[in-house]
């Protein structure tokens, strides 16, 4: 049997490819990037939270969001380990990252403006990642399906940590109602753009699903958000930003209105509110981070020669 | 009550201060494997913090929480050392701040284990087993700066250069400690100072590094951090920390 | 009254602000000299700022007064474009963001003298000396950086190129500035704009410097700093700004 | 008549010394010493109080800060200059400060850690200053005195802004009476170590008074700060942390305490609560101006390079 034809009958019996199958190098490239994009939306998106540590107004939100963080990082380890595993380095993904030559989540390139952007990047963007993950825990690729699984556990534990807060500010004073529900106003719309353009616009998804790296289309991944969404909003009180958001009986969906597609190859074009930023704050972390890592690089080699001339 | 309530605060506000400055890293450390850590130690003393501060609204016998403590205290209330409010500086900085810090606080932890109130017992057992997880991640990054390029040699040296002057002020026991220490309840901390002095030798001896010489930063006619006399980064740490809270005195989170 | 009070909170805050990063110079600033103008123009712009804000309380006919709107607003009540909040840079991002501003400024406050609200006509009045002065200042020194040294150049060229992308939202009019423009009140910003390219023009090929090119970088939803939405800086901003006076919500200074 | 001789007369006939006139290495040394020691604490003295500048309370206490923490920087300069009649070199005198080779006011080495501490520096330190400063508007050094003239002028002016701060704050909130007092508790031993050590101990007084560049002994002017600082603390209702402060009819004069002159030492030799802090502070914003500097003396060499060879 061919390694080729091996490979589309491990595709094709919905096994998993492990890293030391053969793959086709447009099925490696893909799953490069896709892991790729996947780890760098981790380690960017703790910026927009993590923007809100010092000042979080309890410590036990304190404790809750630090915890979180410190998860997002976790993930984007877990990631560029599986990202490695195809013969990635993570140095050199994280290069392209700075130079702007890989793409991150675009929706971390909009600002935190209130403690109740935590909740609601929580319960939204958290639940429109879930939506878009759940199905890669099948993904074809092993050890990142074996990823996902663990992701898709701590994010649905933050979502509802994330709705938890929502639901405590909407209890509380009317400032903070208030607060919640304009941070609804603000993160709905850019939460929709996380399932990517319409689907007769999407360039990847036909061969990401034959290779059963991807599972649905970003339109009914879309969908599902919106129905999963619409009964959580009001039961948190909260009106989501779109009069025709409606029961459609007859689709057995939501309708919604039309998404802003100018602003979103706007943002993912790299001209968002922030994606300047977010890209200066990681190339800053990195560029000042460069004499810890040589260092120790420089003592491992040390370590290494003293034991190798003991010997 | 009232110097049980005191010291619970002291070792809380210590924890809970370096904590906002390790909080501060966030997004900030050179790796990724550094990034779990920092947030990690950051918070375990977190956790510590809220376990000190309600023990001292217990203590104290009022309806004061842990986060009233946290959010609605003024600057000379924090009895913190100064060592933990110190402003963010390198990563050189945060090593050498962490060696010492961990180095001392795992010191008194140790002993107060055996203290006779047995929620700060409890406290101290549970802290023990961070703390020397802190220590050596802090140990570890000493020799490999110490002993790792020119430069990492550089900034560690400052680095500790630069926290050293607040040492001694970790040792100097207020008169609550004293008084608590005599009846078995706390940690006088200035039996801790062989313990601390060996271990930073070791490390040093490891790192190749000289231990620091520079004189004890004074307080303000003797009064330092334990007596709510601070430094003038305090009073931005908490204007950030408090303010959320602050503008929203009524609200419930 | 309305749109009035809005108005002047709009110019008053991009003065209390863009005051505030000046303040953050002091002690700062390469040589005495500047020390001296960049306090002056923090001062002249505080001075604006309070003109402005007491003119709102008098527009909206309440009680509020210039310290009830620096202190005690949310951050999302302040309609400072967001060039004014950007976090402190080098000093070249200062004098790049010191010629943007004030060259904008003074080009609506000399429309500004004409406005039939004889309160603002008089404030503008005042302020155009003032802000000519700040733009010769700016513009003094962005020569000098850019036909200074290698180094020099680079700076400013940066601090231009990281403050350009703000430049369009100081020249979109928000309805108010519209509405008041109509009615002779305010001034539509927009009709500043060929004077302020025809002054950076002058200025920067004095400097020998190119007109930077960049994408403007958009609010969230259209919306942006006249409309209250700000960016992540401005929350640390009014951290510090507000935190002595909401400490003390009663006092009187 | 010799060049010593006029001089010695100059000095006798209470006439001033100016610039082109000759004068000992003695007397020349001795006024650059003290002349930028008064220049440098007008330099670091604006940390202190700076630190309040983006925290004032209300925005009049902002602008009058603001405007106070400028003019020191404009003394600072006149003082510059007048040190520069004299042969001096701005640019050397702040490498000296910077190195530690030259000193300032030591009680600029106290934190600030209130907003009352703006109004009892304002009052309390000014005020000490004010005493210090208001004979050297007498020196025999021309440029000297005139810059003197006019910054005690501002500084009455801050001392009266320092205690209208006091007197509101007194009329304030309890929180506010306490840290007013708090404040007058931290400076007042600092303010009476301001005039020196003790004439016993003070090893330039002599020559400096036979040379009128000082007319007063340091505890000449620490009594009459005490005289007049008591009644004005009465006025503000504030106590002054002295038990042994009292009235002495016989010597017409108040009574104080020992100064604890052990902390005075360790404080003038380096090691106050900010030296390290103050002094670090002056060099980073020295080193950060550096390349602005020499931007600007570029420029000007190139401006005359063109103006020379179009001539």
């Amino acid at each position: 049997m061919s390694l080729e034809l091996k490979f589309e009958e491990t595709i094709a019996h919905d096994q998993r490819i492990e890293p030391r199958d053969w793959v086709p190098d447009a099925y490696r490239s893909t799953m490069v990037r896709m892991i790729a994009q996947h780890a760098h939306s981790e380690i960017i998106g703790m910026q927009p939270e993590g923007n809100w540590i010092t000042r979080a107004p309890s410590l036990r939100r304190k404790a809750i969001l630090l915890a979180k963080v410190q998860d997002e990082a976790g993930h984007g380890l877990y990631l560029y380990s599986a990202a490695e595993t195809l013969g990635a380095d993570r140095g050199e993904l994280t290069e392209k990252l700075i130079a702007g030559k890989q793409k991150y989540s675009s929706i971390f390139n909009y600002p935190t403006l209130t403690f109740a952007d935590v909740g609601v990047i929580g319960w939204l963007v958290d639940g429109a990642a879930i939506c878009n993950q759940v199905p890669l825990c099948r993904s074809s690729y092993g050890p990142y399906a074996r990823a996902m699984i663990r992701i898709c556990k701590e994010e649905s534990f933050h979502q509802r940590q994330g709705y938890e807060l929502l639901m405590t500010m909407m209890r509380g004073t009317p400032e903070q109602r208030e607060m919640v529900q304009e941070a609804v106003n603000r993160w709905w719309w850019p939460s929709l753009m996380m399932f990517g353009p319409p689907d007769a616009d999407s360039s990847h998804t036909a061969q990401s699903m034959a290779w059963k790296v991807k599972r649905h289309t970003n339109d009914e991944l879309r969908q599902r958000f919106v129905d999963m969404t619409v009964p959580q909003a009001e039961a948190l009180g909260v009106t989501l930003p779109d009069p025709e958001l409606k029961w459609n009986a007859a689709r057995g969906h939501h309708d919604f209105g039309e998404i802003d597609w100018a602003e979103f190859k706007q943002v993912v074009s790299g001209n968002g509110p922030c994606n300047a930023q977010r890209v200066a704050h990681r190339k800053a972390a990195h560029d000042d981070g460069a004499w810890v890592r040589e260092a120790a690089a420089a003592h491992a080699r040390k370590i290494d020669e003293r034991q190798r001339s003991a010997a | 009550g009232a110097d049980l309530a005191a010291y619970c605060l002291m070792l809380g506000d210590d924890a809970l201060i370096f904590s906002h400055r390790l909080q501060e890293w966030c997004t900030n450390a050179p790796e990724l494997e550094d990034e779990v850590a920092i947030a990690n130690i950051g918070l375990d003393l977190l956790g510590q913090a809220r376990l000190l501060l309600a023990r001292a609204g217990k203590a104290e016998g009022g309806d004061r929480g842990e986060d009233h403590y946290a959010f609605f205290r003024a600057e000379h209330e924090f009895r913190n050392v100064r060592l933990a409010e110190l402003p963010r500086g390198d990563f050189g900085e945060l090593i050498a701040r962490l060696l010492v810090f961990s180095t001392w606080r795992l010191a008194l932890f140790q002993r107060l284990t055996e203290s006779r109130d047995p929620v700060l017992a409890a406290i101290a057992a549970k802290g023990v087993k961070e703390l020397t997880y802190h220590r050596d991640y802090a140990a570890q990054w000493a020799v490999r700066l110490g002993d790792g390029t020119e430069y990492s040699r550089e900034r560690i040296t400052e680095g500790l250069a630069s926290v050293w002057p607040y040492t001694d002020e970790l040792f100097t026991p207020h008169p609550v400690e004293l008084r608590l220490g005599e009846a078995g309840v706390a940690v006088d901390p200035s039996a801790a100072r062989a313990e601390f002095d060996d271990v930073l030798g070791q490390v040093l001896r490891a790192a190749t590094l000289d231990t620091p010489e520079a004189p004890a930063i004074p307080g303000v006619a003797g009064r330092a951090g334990r007596a709510g006399v601070h430094t003038e980064g305090m009073g931005y740490l908490l204007a950030e920390l408090q303010s959320v809270a602050r503008a929203h005195p009524e609200a419930t989170w």
